[in-house]
């Protein structure tokens, strides 16, 4: 079986591995690197847990091939906390209870944080927009919906 | 075309447990030796919260703050044996056997600090904060902290305990059913508030108001999480849900999440929740087990709520577009 | 969410420390972090993935299995079988003495359900075990199916599951659980209004975001280590040992940590087999569900059909109630005689009625296997009953609410099954909904309590 | 054997290594790779190209050409194709638009493919390195050709000239129960000059519904004058039934969104 390597920024740490062709990112970042903070709910693309942002932009790792990320800068949430520090948006999710069994808030979270960096101060039908791909059986959405507003009136208060 | 609104009720009442019992939980409490306590279950959280509630029930029979306890599940070679987690039992069935657990454990620190404070273990009591007093001399007292350490170090005593809960179980007298289900239920009424489209079929849920009598809320927020996702899933079950849409034809099912409907962000109902608690006789601090009832009121008050609106009854779930639109055609050929 | 602490407050103590309080969930922060570990999280170097080859059809006898092929495909290190299988044929409530075993691990001989377990393949890659599994060759000889509970029953139905020899579960009460009380049929004579209506569910899928699955690891010693989601540890571990026939000190699960569950992971089903696989190969294994089988193989919500026939008088009260509820098990058991009977005990609803006749019936299709799930035995009896009200209040006349105040149970009320009620709460509800809804309802409805009607 | 992705500079030379057999195209991934990953064992081989103008947008005299490496995201915050971008915002949530092309929308099955049928309205062409057709014809041949799609060209609509309307039952991002693409050339009092309705999940795939194109010819946007043209909508469809909606049910709502989409 061909290996073909790959070599990327994750979190803002250079990784580079040998992975079949064919390999997708998910199973790249979970089984060969060791993040495992995306999860495979689906590997269709219809559930949004294995959420990561690329280069800036929201993807679905479940469906991206880890050769066709060379070069690229990799987040995940298990990067999104700093020094110790939990990003506004964990806070949020904390204090609003936002999260149940866990499942889908590392991908729920990547889909509110690019809607955060892009749009300070979203509205309610920005944040469903934002978060529509992710799915969650076990909240209603509504207490998810809260906790990514909640974090962008605090980032504007800091920002302020 | 036509949006014609219209409500519904329903009530409900939902057993807490295992349907005729017979389903033991267990669980241990030990202290470490600074005074922090572990709770080992083999008991499943399955996003629920079992392990917080656990905490927070050892915490409170204990008499220390809930960050003092640590949760151990579910390993089979260290956890005591649960019947596992369903039949809304969790909460009922590990949460007694770890009041039980806590208070044979509460016992012996207790017995500890006596023997430290010359005084009888029945005249002390718990802050809640970590300290032991002197009932009526609260200036005598000695924290948790070097009670462990003397129980370990000086004593030569475990503060630890053993906890099973088990509800005898039920068999089903033969002709007459007579048998004992359950032995505290929980309650809910829902008005739904709907929208229907009459002329595509298509029900929009407006509002949903759940009243919920659970026993006991006790963590209020982990209840609201777990009342708000179950609202959502009755609502999803009353309109949505379905792995054979065509049944008899047993084709197209959903194989994923596009094509598995469920409401998504933009299909949320107002969703007002209340909540009544009636201490059940039997449950942890009254609790009773809200995880599963909560999902089933609002199933009928909606399907109540589009006969109200257009005035045609859908008597098979789910309550599709295309159900609604078959009966108002019936209705209007007469 | 609003907590009314006016109600009960006499019989509550309020003021407890950690109880009643919002703490904080020591576990949002691993969710929030993406640190919280799910069984999937652990890996393990060398470990083989194991694919399932599934029945294309509803009821077939098998008349032969070529594995031959698959087990030459490259990276396939093992073909599993039901002669693999030490003891195949089980039921998982066979723990709580309800049997009788009628379900195969892998099929022997004959499928009784689309997408039932066949051949077990074991790869190297997930692709691999993917590619032999299309290369698995099984004869089919089709066999006649029913779908239909109604049909099933039926003298001369195929028979479904010839464990049971017959298409419905036989309790010790006979063909269905029975309730009766009182006399159901005094009570129609004496109604001013009969109604007999039919309602039906259709399967439901849990759907929890995480599919169920279990990775299994060799300690090396003889015993294996079961990373699992299951909802119930040692009744998954202790059915494993039935069927592996092995020791139960020879598995050690380690889960507790599931990423949805709603009932559907209460069934064994991924872990007996898995674990067979890593003692066989002495590698460790993962069995995960794929979406698909999540929401296609996976035990769902049991179809339901439910008959009720009611009595009721002019002024609002119901005097007999007839309840025929029927439980699609599917072709398996799992844990559907349970269901139907907890169906029985609910019945007639939180009513005080005093003619009541109740049959539950568990019946065996060739539907997919349905199982436990969120409101169990109850859900869709309630949409039922509470549809019925709807429709029993507007043929009297009267206002849905109020009709269900002069039926509602309190204290000390005897229910169809002999059990008086106690710890009542449903007229509370009903008051604080007509508040909350603005429904108003008549003075008097306001003021009764659920704490009996001495009061 | 594995899957293994082949990447080529040129669409030349990876229309030839898509000759070889198990081969298949590789654009955003939501297709092909969800297949592979669902144990789909005839795709064994992956092709892609990274040839610049197949991401590249293009508008000049009029015209508007996007390669077919164009993601749905790219055409939705694209300023000078707003009035197409409520059909590309229509496919899949935020993630699968960062990743789903208007390549591969050419090539969703029904109920997907929400894009193409804006495209059908438009009477795009679709360009391969043979040449360019009509994307009606390209739609009836889609499932035996094998050339890379390069890119997609139409005529830009003027405003008020074109409209959009996907119908879910999940919202925001929901599968088509229907959706409706419709270019209409009217006349300053209002009356209808043209008129090209393209339909999704009518048929396996975009099609159009000439049979109310037609009847619309002269009419006004009015209840009354549009009767006619929902009266005849259904011709010639065939609806797909899947788990969103039964063809019974697509057939019966199609008149009265299509009414909707008219009058709105």
């Amino acid at each position: 079986m061909a290996k073909v390597p790959v070599q990327f920024t994750l979190n803002g740490s250079e990784k580079a591995e040998f992975v079949e062709s064919g390999t997708t990112l998910l199973h790249a970042l979970r089984d060969k690197i060791g993040d495992t903070s995306p999860k495979g709910g689906c590997h269709q693309g219809t559930c949004g847990a294995c959420s990561v942002i690329i280069d800036g932009e929201l993807r679905l790792s479940c469906l991206t091939l880890a050769e066709t990320c060379n070069g690229a800068d990799i987040k995940t949430t298990a990067g999104l906390a700093e020094g110790g520090m939990l990003h506004p948006l964990q806070r949020a999710f904390l204090d609003a209870f936002a999260t149940q069994c866990g499942f889908c808030t590392p991908g729920m979270i990547m889909a509110a944080k690019v809607l955060l960096d892009r749009m300070p101060n979203p509205s309610r039908e920005d944040v469903v927009e934002a978060l529509s791909g992710n799915v969650c059986r076990c909240t209603g959405y509504e207490p998810i919906i809260q906790a990514v507003l909640t974090a962008a009136r605090a980032n504007s208060q800091n920002a302020a | 075309m036509a949006i014609r609104r219209g409500r519904g009720v329903a009530a409900i009442n939902y057993p807490t447990g295992m349907n005729l019992g017979g389903d033991p939980t267990q669980a241990l409490v030990h202290s470490t030796p600074t005074g922090n306590f572990m709770v080992t279950l083999s008991s499943v959280d399955l996003g629920q919260g079992m392990k917080q509630i656990m905490a927070q029930i050892c915490a409170e029979t204990i008499g220390v703050p809930t960050d003092r306890v640590v949760v151990d599940t579910a390993d089979t070679d260290t956890g005591p044996h649960c019947m596992g987690t369903f039949a809304s039992r969790g909460t009922h069935r590990a949460g007694n056997a770890v009041i039980q657990a806590a208070r044979e454990a509460r016992q012996v620190m207790l017995e500890v600090a006596a023997e430290e404070l010359e005084v009888n273990a029945s005249d002390l009591e718990t802050d809640g904060q970590g300290n032991i007093l002197v009932k009526g001399a609260p200036q005598k007292s000695m924290s948790i902290f070097d009670v462990a350490l003397s129980a370990h170090f000086k004593r030569g005593r475990s503060i630890s305990g053993r906890g099973m809960f088990l509800i005898p179980r039920s068999y089903p007298e033969k002709e007459t059913g007579a048998m004992k289900p359950s032995t505290c239920y929980a309650h809910a009424c829902t008005v739904a508030e709907v929208e229907v489209d009459d002329e595509t079929g298509e029900v929009t849920v407006l509002t949903v108001k759940n009243v919920f009598e659970i026993g006991r809320a006790l963590n209020p927020k982990m209840v609201e999480q777990q009342l708000v996702g179950g609202s959502w899933m009755g609502i999803s079950h009353a309109l949505y849900e379905t792995t054979e849409p065509y049944y008899p034809n047993r084709d197209h099912g959903g194989t994923d999440f596009n094509q598995y409907l469920m409401p998504g962000l933009g299909d949320l109902a107002e969703t007002e929740i209340i909540v009544l608690e009636r201490p059940s006789a039997d449950g942890p601090f009254g609790a009773k087990g809200p995880g599963e009832m909560c999902a089933n009121p609002q199933i009928p008050a909606i399907a109540n709520a589009v006969f109200d609106a257009v005035g045609v009854r859908i008597d098979a779930l789910p309550i599709t577009p295309e159900r609604i639109l078959r009966a108002l055609k019936a209705q209007a050929a007469g | 969410m609003e907590l009314r602490k006016s109600y009960f407050a006499d019989v509550r103590k309020d003021g407890l420390n950690e109880i009643g309080q919002p703490r904080p969930r020591l576990d949002s922060p691993g969710h929030v972090t993406g640190k919280t570990a799910y069984f999937a999280d652990r890996n393990f170097p060398g470990m083989l993935h194991l694919k399932m080859v599934r029945s294309p059809h509803h009821h077939a006898r098998i008349r032969s299995i070529d594995t031959s092929e698959a087990e030459k495909h490259p990276g396939v290190v093992r073909v599993l079988t039901a002669k693999d299988v030490p003891h195949n044929v089980y039921t998982i409530l066979i723990l709580i003495q309800i049997g009788p075993e009628d379900e195969t691990v892998l099929a022997d001989g004959k499928v009784r359900w689309k997408g039932e377990a066949v051949v077990a393949v074991l790869a190297e890659t997930e692709r691999a075990a993917q590619e032999a599994a299309a290369k698995v060759k099984v004869d089919y000889e089709v066999l006649p199916a029913v779908f239909d509970m109604e049909e099933a029953l039926k003298p001369g139905a195929p028979i479904v599951n010839e464990y049971h020899g017959q298409n419905y579960y036989l309790y010790d009460s006979g063909e269905c659980r029975k309730v009766r009380f009182g006399d159901v049929e005094a009570g129609f004579a004496q109604a001013d209004h009969i109604l007999e209506q039919s309602y039906q569910s259709s399967p439901i899928e849990h759907a929890p975001t995480e599919t169920t699955g279990c990775v299994v690891a060799p300690e090396g010693n003889d015993r294996f280590t079961c990373y699992t989601n299951t909802q119930a540890m040692f009744f998954t571990l202790d059915n494993a040992s039935i069927i592996l026939q092995m020791p139960g000190s020879k598995l050690h699960f380690v889960g507790g940590t599931v990423g949805g569950g709603f009932g559907g992971k209460v069934d064994v089903i991924v872990e007996p087999i898995a674990i067979l696989a890593a003692k066989l190969t002495g590698r460790p294994v993962c069995f995960i569900y794929s979406r698909e089988e999540e929401m296609q193989v996976s035990s769902p919500r049991a179809a339901e059909k439910v008959v009720i026939k009611d009595g009721v008088m002019k002024d609002g009260r119901i005097v007999a109630r007839k309840v025929t509820g029927y439980t699609d098990a599917g072709a398996y058991s799992r844990h559907s005689p349970y269901g139907a009977q907890k169906g029985a005990a609910h019945y007639p609803g939180p009513y005080t009625i005093p003619n009541v006749w109740i049959d539950t019936y568990c019946v065996y299709t060739n539907r997919t296997p349905s199982s436990a799930m969120r409101g169990f035995g109850v859900t869709i009896g309630d949409f039922a009953l509470e549809v019925q009200m709807d429709k029993l209040a507007r043929l009297i006349g009267m206002d849905p609410l109020e009709f269900h105040f002069i039926n509602a149970y309190r204290d000390g009320d005897m229910k169809a099954h002999r059990q008086p009620t106690e710890g009542a709460a449903l007229i509370e509800c009903m008051q604080e909904a007509s508040r909350a809804a603005n429904w108003p309802v008549a003075e008097k409805y306001m003021a009764i309590s659920s704490y009996g009607k001495g009061e | 054997m594995s899957l293994a992705l082949q990447t080529f500079s040129t669409v030349k030379d990876a229309n030839s290594a898509l000759q070889a057999s198990g081969t298949r195209y590789l654009g955003g991934g939501t297709l092909v790779v969800r297949a592979a990953n669902e144990g789909d064992v005839s795709v064994s081989s992956l092709v892609r190209v990274t040839e610049p103008s197949l991401s590249q947008i293009t508008i000049s005299g009029g015209k508007a050409r996007i390669g077919a490496s164009v993601t749905m995201a790219a055409i939705a915050r694209h300023p000078e194709l707003g009035m197409i971008a409520p059909a590309a915002r229509a496919v899949g949530g935020p993630a699968i638009r960062n990743m789903a092309t208007v390549g591969g929308n050419l090539f969703a099955p029904a109920p997907y493919g929400d894009f193409a049928v804006a495209l059908l309205a438009l009477d795009a062409s679709v360009a391969t390195e043979d040449g360019e057709m009509p994307i009606e014809t390209f739609l009836a041949g889609r499932d035996t050709g094998r050339a890379v799609v390069t890119a997609v060209g139409f005529s830009l609509p003027k405003a008020e000239t074109f409209r959009f309307l996907k119908v879910s039952r999940v919202k925001p991002k929901g599968v088509s129960v229907l959706s409706i693409a419709a270019l209409l050339q009217r006349t300053a009092d209002g009356a209808v000059t043209a008129a090209r309705i393209a339909l999704g999940c009518m048929a396996d795939r975009p099609i159009r519904a000439k049979a109310a194109e037609k009847a619309l010819l002269g009419c006004k946007l009015t209840p009354e004058e549009i009767a006619p043209a929902l009266a005849v909508a259904g011709e010639g469809i065939t609806p797909v039934t899947d788990p969103i909606a039964s063809a019974w049910y697509r057939a019966e709502v199609l008149p009265v969104h299509l009414g909707r989409l008219l009058l709105g």
